[in-house]
């Protein structure tokens, strides 16, 4: 069977780390701003698992890594989660716009 | 003769002085200390004299070295000739005449004190060191006193003034770190490192174009401290801010730093660049000369008219040292001295006339010395000498660096010299002007009669200043003769160049 | 073969103890006060830098996944000493503080991630130190829960530096993908200059840049610095900063080695916005914190400085800097922090006429600034001096007049504090403040620090000894 | 030969005088400073005397001819190997000439001051400056070196600075001090950018020395220094004729005589001293001193010598007859005869019998240091009576006072050039060494002695005859004896000093010279004179209106000579509108606005830097998050487009 060239699975990959930014930069609700980081790291991965699969099929260093990186991102998700309550309890919103007072 | 002495006087009488209870024991201890150092000075010339009189060719005399960072190769390395030795003497009368003039400062004065001892500390540092490093170093030091003097015990817009002062002179050092660098890393010793050692960096011959890149900002970093046309601004502000103490050792010490610097560092090291810019120097210093000279006679305020004037006799010594003679150079070294002494004299007169009259515009003032005559005596000598009265110091240096300067064949330098020496006039005017209306006339202000005349520690601190400038005026061979084989050495260096 | 693991990897077992210990205190049943536990975690924490002195084993392990040797032991030691000042000068803060050990048990925790992102010889292991590192000081940064500006200031700090690792992370994909290897030693020889390689180190600098704050990847810096209580922003400042130039030092001299005409050029152009924008900032600043914060973006330029010497020298002058840095800037937090912590004054304005009350934490501070402005004859002087003639030596003569002219703008905004202190005039200044033992001993250690590591040479010879380039 | 160590003595003693009076003299000898003053001044006078006998009689001479001793030599400021500033003593017979005049003619005047200076509340420094004045006149006739000169002519200066400003708190004092030391110190600065160019080419101070390098033809000096040349004269005519500036600042010749006039504001016995006598005659003496360069080398300087003097001679004269305070006719007559004395070595050439210009000058120096210090001190008693120094205070004081009255009546016929008076003699020399040489100048000089009687003359029938005296002066008496006896000892001077055998004495070359003026040749001058007093006695015998009509008469003369032609004006001109207006306050904006301004707009362009980016600091964490991206984004551009 055919199997889908990496450059392919790359331009996916950059797809997504570039949808995941654009999705930081514009989205107000700082719950989909995490997301949108979940995005880029996942392309990361995906990064990680082709070049694994495609380049160097007798080492699973990028296998490993990419799991590494779920679970640490999920552990900063957590935080970031905890750090968003705390600043809701505060702010009582949790739009990023409102989180703006200490500038220039 | 164990320089290093020279350094731990003034650390000890600092750390003493942060021990000491009450304002009597902390001026006792710093005048013990001030004396001392005198002492030490005048023992350091003793033993110059019997070096060179046994015959020690040697540039400099009592050297040291002690390897500091050993990776980079910068060493302690201290030692001195005739002018560093003048320089050393300059500056332990004026902290001796400083700390007596200062005598009754009530208002922090553990700390007052402090920092007088530890800028005469960098002062001290600064002329003995033979490291390009240490002296930095000990230059830098000498700043944050300045700031914090002015800007705590000073009068006036002192804050704006002491700011203005430090962001110069750090300028000053900015250029002269980019300067010491191009130095370092074009110098090179067998071994394949850099040094920093004046004697070896002496002995090498910098290419000269790195010369032409590097000596500008030598030159210009050292002359900011001793104000240079038209980075001078900061001396009026900062020296009528300051306190009385302060001024004499910012006019008579600090200044001092920079025309040293110029000439051991910039000249001394650079000689084809300094062949190649000597015009721009005279330029700039005959501007500084004149220029000052006519500023200052518009001045109303006693300081401002000082502080301008110094502009102006500092014009000299960067003359004597851009008109490259060996005359010029040695008259560029006693005018140093002269003015230090002078200068120091005439701030500390303005400060007993401002601690009585409390004020310092020429207008309000008049007929003191009918009130004050011992004040007004020591005005009118400050202002005799300053205006280069035979007999004072004034006169033998600015003779020196004109016979200096009229060795120098140059048509443009000729009239360069020519338009120095008619600032003697202007001199003449502006300080006559300043006695004039002070000190002679009809008592302006009633309230004057009931004034008193000097202290016993004022007159001391005069007196000393007045004695140092008779010495030099009335018996200068020993002076030159001190100076004249440090700077045969430099003017060797030059005139290697200029053969080249 | 067990003992071996033991002995390399002391430093971080002695940190594990130390959590572990204060893990059972705060499940254990006895009610501690929190004086007498303040004082029991720094006697742990001095034991903790005393033992990383005496019998050091260099070593790799993890078939050189985790290396260690002499520079580094002196590194660990160095992020010890740090953590030992902080937790002296956050005593005041702690007094009160009612989670007081999770903050040990987070900074802690961050520490452990430093040392083995420090000894890391491979990407994964530095991922993962850089991550403990990096997610535990955001729910510091936190700390204050009730304050609005300190959640604030977790919000930025940990989606900024999630967005930045996401970033340095597909450089490091890419670079798995140019290479096929995560280790150091594999990767140097793989890797030459062309386009895709520079692509990678950008990424890769990107994220280095943004943990040491340097322009534009800065601006978290200040936010979080002014929003975080004052121990977490001297952490931030001093420790973690410190801990990542270790590492960022290994990476550019080892691994981009063969780039070097590259990115001598990059960092000559970050330090140059850094430098002149930290400086741009810093004098407009009111808020001790958040000034601090800029000056230390300024000073960060002038570490890029030393660093593009790329020598022997260029590596002892940061480590040197990083030392004195660490002494200077602590002084400083020092005092701010004692301030801010007992009359929650935090602005330069309160500061005027701070002398009349407080001399002793005046000339603490000045002193402090002073070192930091660079001015002898305090250390910083030798610090900064060290730096610019380690960068001095590639003879690019603009950037050592840029930063010999910048060096007066920082004087600038350094001597205005100054002023304040010791100048201003003030009718209601900040009360005569009782100094606590701890953070007093913190403070004198500083000083002398300050004032003494620039004379005694053998400080920088003994880190020039280890200093394998 | 080994002239003993006393002649240094001579001004070393003025000088301890001063130090004592100086430091000591406020607290101790606030009483007792006048004797101390007069007798170490005393003492001095005679060393000078014996010095003089020495010379004249004993040992000056060798081989016929007067020599220069040089007594020693110290080596005080060695500028390089050649160049030094050497304390030293040199005689010759202009030296000793001039050690006598100074120390008697100070003596007179210290005693005189004893009864004049009474009751002065800073009488010891009063003396105190006297005797710092003598010692550096001392100091300035005996110098060997020019550079030594130069020195103690600054001293001078300076001490005359003090004397005249000696009432401090009169204002007009003040200004007159600092008028005639600005002026001098002008003229000095002429003076030192000479002695560097003489010094330059001729590789010596030493006078000696450098008259001899600059003298024998064909010296490799004398070459350099007129090949090189500067506006197409050369660099001798340039060094002589700013050395001569400064002479002339001192000798208040045209154009820089503005000061002397108002230093009369000083205590009239000093003007005496330094006004007439001694300081004033500085000029004369350096030129004399450099005179065998002058005259061999280089005639063209010597020109312009012989005209300025003529003509100060012949200005001052006319101003002279207007002025109606008597001290400033006396200034402006003292102007006059040093402008003979001038002129009269402008047209002296150097050796034997031609050199009698040369002669004539210093013999008038000697006669005119004692009549005119007799006026003067006449004038000082008359004033410390009528306590005023205008004409019109004065007039028929002959009764009241009759031995001042003597005394200046014979100082004024020895000033009008009468036989057998002394100035007749000094004065036939320079008219004849004029006659001999140019024409034009004698013709100025016989006009202005004629002149000279005239105002004399008025001077003295306005104060002593003119009018009935008023009688509430008449209480005050004529002064102490210490105020008389000098008078008449000046007196006798004046009446015989003319019979000194100054010709065998001085000459230019040290050879005596045996000129006879011609009985002759006297005739017209002595009855130029008598007109002069005749005329003098139709108009002011006895106030009268015709004064006054020819004043009328003679209109814009009269009035602009009253007002000494304006001169003062424009110097007044000069310094306030062009040095203050148009320098030194457009310095002063310059450095305050421009200078100081542009470090202040440094500062300033930082700040506004500062202010326009701090935008970018937004507080938005996604802005921070763009930026970042931005960084990126930069970085590849600049590293992966543009790169090499």
């Amino acid at each position: 069977m055919n199997e889908i060239p990496l450059n392919q699975i790359l331009f996916l990959s950059i797809g997504l780390f570039f949808i995941g930014a654009y999705g930081l930069f514009t989205r107000r609700n700082m719950i989909t701003m995490l997301m949108s980081i979940e995005l880029m790291l996942n392309s990361v991965n995906i990064n990680f698992v082709a070049f694994n699969k495609y380049l160097y099929p007798d080492k699973l260093d990028g296998v490993f890594f990419s799991i590494f990186v779920i679970t640490i991102a999920a552990a900063e998700a957590a935080v970031a989660i905890a750090i968003i309550i705390n600043l809701y309890r505060s702010h009582h919103s949790i739009d990023v716009e409102d989180a703006g007072e200490m500038k220039y | 003769m164990n320089l290093t002495l020279f350094l731990l006087f003034p650390l000890f009488t600092a750390v003493a002085i942060l021990f000491a209870q009450n304002l009597k024991q902390i001026r006792s201890i710093s005048l013990a200390g001030a004396l001392l150092q005198l002492a030490l000075a005048l023992k350091l010339l003793m033993a110059y004299y019997q070096q060179r009189a046994e015959g020690n060719k040697s540039q400099m005399l009592f050297e040291y070295i002690q390897n500091w960072y050993a990776p980079l190769n910068l060493q302690y390395h201290i030692g001195v000739d005739g002018i560093s030795i003048a320089m050393i003497l300059l500056t332990t009368f004026i902290v001796v005449a400083g700390i007596l003039v200062s005598w009754h400062m009530e208002t922090l004065s553990k700390e007052f004190f402090f920092l007088l001892i530890l800028l005469s500390l960098g002062a001290y540092g600064f002329f003995i060191s033979l490291d390009i490093f240490t002296m930095f170093f000990f230059l830098e030091v000498a700043v944050i006193p300045k700031f914090l003097l002015i800007g705590i015990w000073g009068s006036g817009k002192k804050e704006y003034s002491a700011m203005k002062l430090a962001l110069m002179l750090m300028g000053g050092s900015a250029l002269i770190l980019v300067g010491i660098f191009g130095i370092y890393f074009n110098s090179h010793t067998g071994t394949g490192t850099h040094t920093f050692d004046l004697l070896l960096l002496s002995k090498m011959n910098i290419p000269i174009e790195i010369q032409k890149m590097f000596f500008p900002f030598a030159f210009i970093g050292f002359g900011i401290f001793t104000a240079i046309f038209p980075f001078h601004t900061w001396v009026p502000d900062g020296h009528a801010s300051a306190p009385t103490a302060a001024s004499m050792f910012l006019a008579g010490i600090s200044m001092k730093l920079g025309g040293y610097g110029c000439l051991r560092v910039a000249t001394f090291l650079m000689p084809d660049a300094a062949h190649a810019y000597s015009w721009v120097i005279i330029l700039v210093s005959t501007i500084a000369i004149i220029y000052g000279a006519f500023a200052t006679m518009m001045q109303t305020d006693l300081k401002y008219i000082n502080a301008y004037s110094s502009i102006s006799h500092c014009g000299f010594v960067l003359l004597g040292i851009g008109m490259l003679t060996q005359t010029s150079i040695t008259g560029a070294v006693m005018q140093m001295v002269s003015h230090g002494l002078m200068t120091a004299l005439f701030f500390a007169a303005i400060g007993m006339i401002y601690s009585r009259t409390h004020t310092r515009m020429v207008a309000q003032l008049g007929g003191l010395l009918k009130i004050m005559p011992f004040i007004s005596t020591v005005f009118v000598i400050a202002g005799l000498s300053s205006l280069g009265l035979p007999g004072f110091s004034g006169f033998v240096a600015e003779m020196t660096v004109f016979i200096g300067s009229w060795e120098n064949p140059d048509k443009m330098y000729r009239l360069a010299t020519i338009l120095a020496c008619a600032s003697i006039v202007v001199t003449a005017v502006y300080i006559l002007r300043a006695a004039g209306q002070t000190i002679m006339g009809p008592i302006t202000n009633k309230s004057y009669d009931q004034l008193s005349d000097a202290t016993w520690n004022e007159k001391f601190a005069a007196g000393l200043l007045i004695t140092g400038i008779l010495v030099v005026g009335l018996a200068p061979f020993w002076l030159i003769n001190l100076i004249q084989p440090g700077t045969e050495f430099i003017i060797n260096k030059l005139g290697v160049a200029l053969i080249k | 073969m067990l003992n071996e693991y033991l002995q390399v990897l002391k430093s971080e077992w002695l940190i594990l103890a130390i959590i572990f210990i204060l893990l059972f205190i705060k499940v254990g049943s006895k009610e501690w006060k929190n004086e007498s536990l303040l004082y029991f975690i720094n006697f742990l924490l001095l034991i903790n830098l005393i033992a990383g002195f005496i019998n050091n084993l260099p070593g790799s392990l993890f078939n050189g996944m985790y290396l260690s040797n002499d520079l580094i032991f002196l590194q660990k030691n160095i992020l010890n000493l740090g953590v030992y000042l902080i937790s002296l000068i956050a005593y005041p803060w702690l007094k009160e503080h009612k989670h007081l050990l999770e903050f040990y048990i987070l900074m802690l925790s961050t520490l452990l991630g430093m040392f083995f992102m420090i000894s890391s010889g491979n990407l994964l292991i530095f991922y993962l130190g850089l991550e403990l590192s990096t997610i535990p000081l955001a729910a510091l940064a936190n700390f204050d829960l009730e304050k609005r500006k300190s959640s604030e200031a977790a919000m930025k700090l940990i989606i900024s530096s999630a967005f930045s690792s996401a970033i340095l992370l597909f450089g490091i994909s890419l670079l798995y993908g140019v290479t096929g290897s995560l280790f150091f030693y594999e990767i140097a020889p793989a890797i030459h200059s062309n386009t895709l390689n520079t692509l990678i180190f950008i990424l890769i600098l990107a994220g280095f840049s943004f943990k040491i704050s340097v322009v534009p990847f800065h601006l978290w810096t200040a936010d979080v610095y002014e929003g975080a209580p004052v121990p977490v922003t001297a952490y931030l400042s001093v420790i973690s900063k410190s801990a990542i130039l270790f590492i960022f030092m290994t990476v550019l001299y080892s691994v981009f080695r063969n780039m070097e005409t590259q990115w001598y050029f990059m960092i000559f152009l970050l330090s140059v916005f850094t430098i002149l924008i930290g400086n741009l900032f810093a004098i407009r600043q009111n808020n001790l914190k958040r000034f601090l914060a800029f000056s230390s973006i300024a000073q960060v330029g002038f570490i890029l400085l030393g660093l593009s010497g790329s020598s022997k020298i260029g590596m002892a002058s940061v480590i040197y800097f990083l030392v004195i840095y660490l002494f200077s800037n602590l002084a400083a937090f020092g005092v701010v922090g004692l301030v801010s912590a007992t009359t929650g004054k935090e602005s330069i304005e309160d500061f005027k006429g701070f002398y009349k009350t407080n001399p002793f934490l005046s000339w603490v501070l000045a002193i402090a600034l002073f070192s930091l402005a660079g001015v002898p004859p305090t250390a910083g002087f030798f610090g900064k001096f060290f730096l610019i003639m380690a960068g001095a030596e590639r003879g690019n003569y603009v950037w050592i007049i840029f930063a010999a002219l910048n060096m007066i703008i920082s004087f600038y905004y350094y001597l205005r504090i100054v002023k304040a202190i010791f100048m201003d005039q003030n009718n209601s200044p900040i009360p005569a403040i009782k100094t606590p033992p701890l953070p007093k001993l913190a403070m004198v250690i500083c000083l002398i620090g300050t004032i003494s590591v620039g004379f005694l040479s053998w400080v920088y010879e003994y880190i020039f000894s280890f200093c394998n380039f | 030969m080994s002239h003993p160590i006393y002649i240094a003595l001579i001004p070393l003693i003025p000088l301890a005088c001063f130090f004592i009076l100086g430091l000591f003299g406020r607290k101790y000898f606030s009483g007792s400073a006048g004797v101390i003053g007069t007798l170490s001044l005393l003492a001095s006078t005679l060393l000078s005397l014996i010095t003089a006998y020495e010379y004249f009689f004993v040992s000056g001479k060798s081989n016929g001819v007067f020599q220069k001793i040089s007594v020693f030599k110290y080596t005080w400021l060695q500028f390089s190997p050649s160049l030094s500033i050497d304390m030293g003593i040199l005689i010759d017979p202009i030296t000793v000439m001039m050690l006598v005049v100074v120390t008697f003619v100070s003596l007179m005047v210290h005693l005189f001051s004893l009864g004049y200076m009474k009751g002065e509340p800073r009488f010891a420094t009063y003396y105190g400056f006297l005797s710092l004045f003598t010692f550096s006149m001392l100091g300035l006739v005996l110098s060997s070196n020019i550079f030594q000169i130069y020195l103690f002519w600054e001293l001078v200066g300076v001490s005359s600075f003090l004397l005249i400003g000696f009432y401090f708190e009169k204002p007009s004092a003040v200004a007159a001090s600092k008028k005639a030391f600005i002026v001098t110190r002008f003229a000095d600065l002429g003076f030192l950018i000479g002695i560097l160019v003489l010094s330059f080419y001729s590789h010596t101070l030493d006078f000696g020395i450098l008259i001899e390098r600059l003298t024998n033809t064909g010296s490799p000096y004398l070459i350099a220094i007129n090949s090189a040349s500067f506006l197409g004269v050369s660099a001798l005519t340039w060094a002589l004729l700013l050395v001569f500036m400064g002479g002339a600042g001192k000798s208040a010749m045209f154009p820089l005589h503005i000061w002397l006039p108002d230093a009369m504001e000083g205590p009239t016995p000093v003007s005496a001293l330094i006004h007439a006598a001694t300081m004033v005659v500085a000029g004369v003496f350096l030129v004399a001193r450099l005179f065998p360069v002058f005259a061999l080398s280089d005639p063209e300087a010597l020109q312009v010598v012989t005209y300025t003097g003529a003509f100060s001679a012949f200005f001052a004269a006319i101003i002279a007859c207007t002025q109606t305070d008597i001290k400033r006719v006396l200034a402006y007559s003292t102007m006059s005869q040093i402008g003979y004395m001038m002129f009269a070595l402008g047209v002296s050439k150097y050796s034997g019998e031609d050199g009698l210009g040369y002669m004539g000058s210093m013999f008038h120096l000697f006669t005119h240091a004692f009549f005119k210090s007799l006026l003067f001190l006449g004038a000082g008693s008359v004033i410390h009576m009528v306590h005023s120094n205008e004409m019109k205070d004065m007039g028929g004081l002959r009764k009241l006072m009759p031995i001042t009255h003597i005394c200046f009546l014979i100082a004024c016929l020895a000033i009008a050039g009468i036989p057998p008076f002394s100035g007749f003699f000094s004065k036939e020399e320079i008219l004849m060494a004029a006659f001999e040489s140019n024409r034009l100048v004698y013709g100025i000089a016989l006009f202005t002695s004629g002149l000279t009687a005239f105002y004399m003359f008025r001077l003295y029938y306005s104060i002593f005859w003119s009018k009935p005296a008023d009688t509430h002066h008449a209480h005050h008496g004529e002064g102490t004896w210490t105020m008389k006896i000098p008078l008449m000892i000046l007196a006798v001077l004046a009446l015989f000093a003319g019979f000194t055998p100054i010709a065998n004495w001085i000459s230019a070359d040290g050879a005596p010279i045996h000129s006879k003026v011609p009985i002759t040749f006297s005739i017209l001058p002595v009855a130029l004179a008598l007109g002069g007093i005749l005329f003098a006695t139709r108009l002011f015998i006895t106030a009268n209106e015709l004064p006054g009509r020819i004043a009328t008469q003679l209109g814009g003369i009269y009035k602009s000579a009253l007002h000494k032609f304006y001169i003062d004006e424009l110097y007044l001109f000069v310094t306030k509108k062009i040095l203050f207006n148009l320098i030194g306050r457009p310095a002063a904006w310059f450095d305050k606005n421009i200078v100081d301004g542009f470090m202040n707009l440094l500062a300033k362009i930082t700040g506004y830097l500062s202010d326009m980016i701090k935008g970018y600091q937004s507080g938005k964490v996604q802005d921070y998050a763009l930026y970042f991206f931005g960084g990126v984004a930069g970085l590849v551009i600049a590293f992966i487009y543009l790169w090499k």
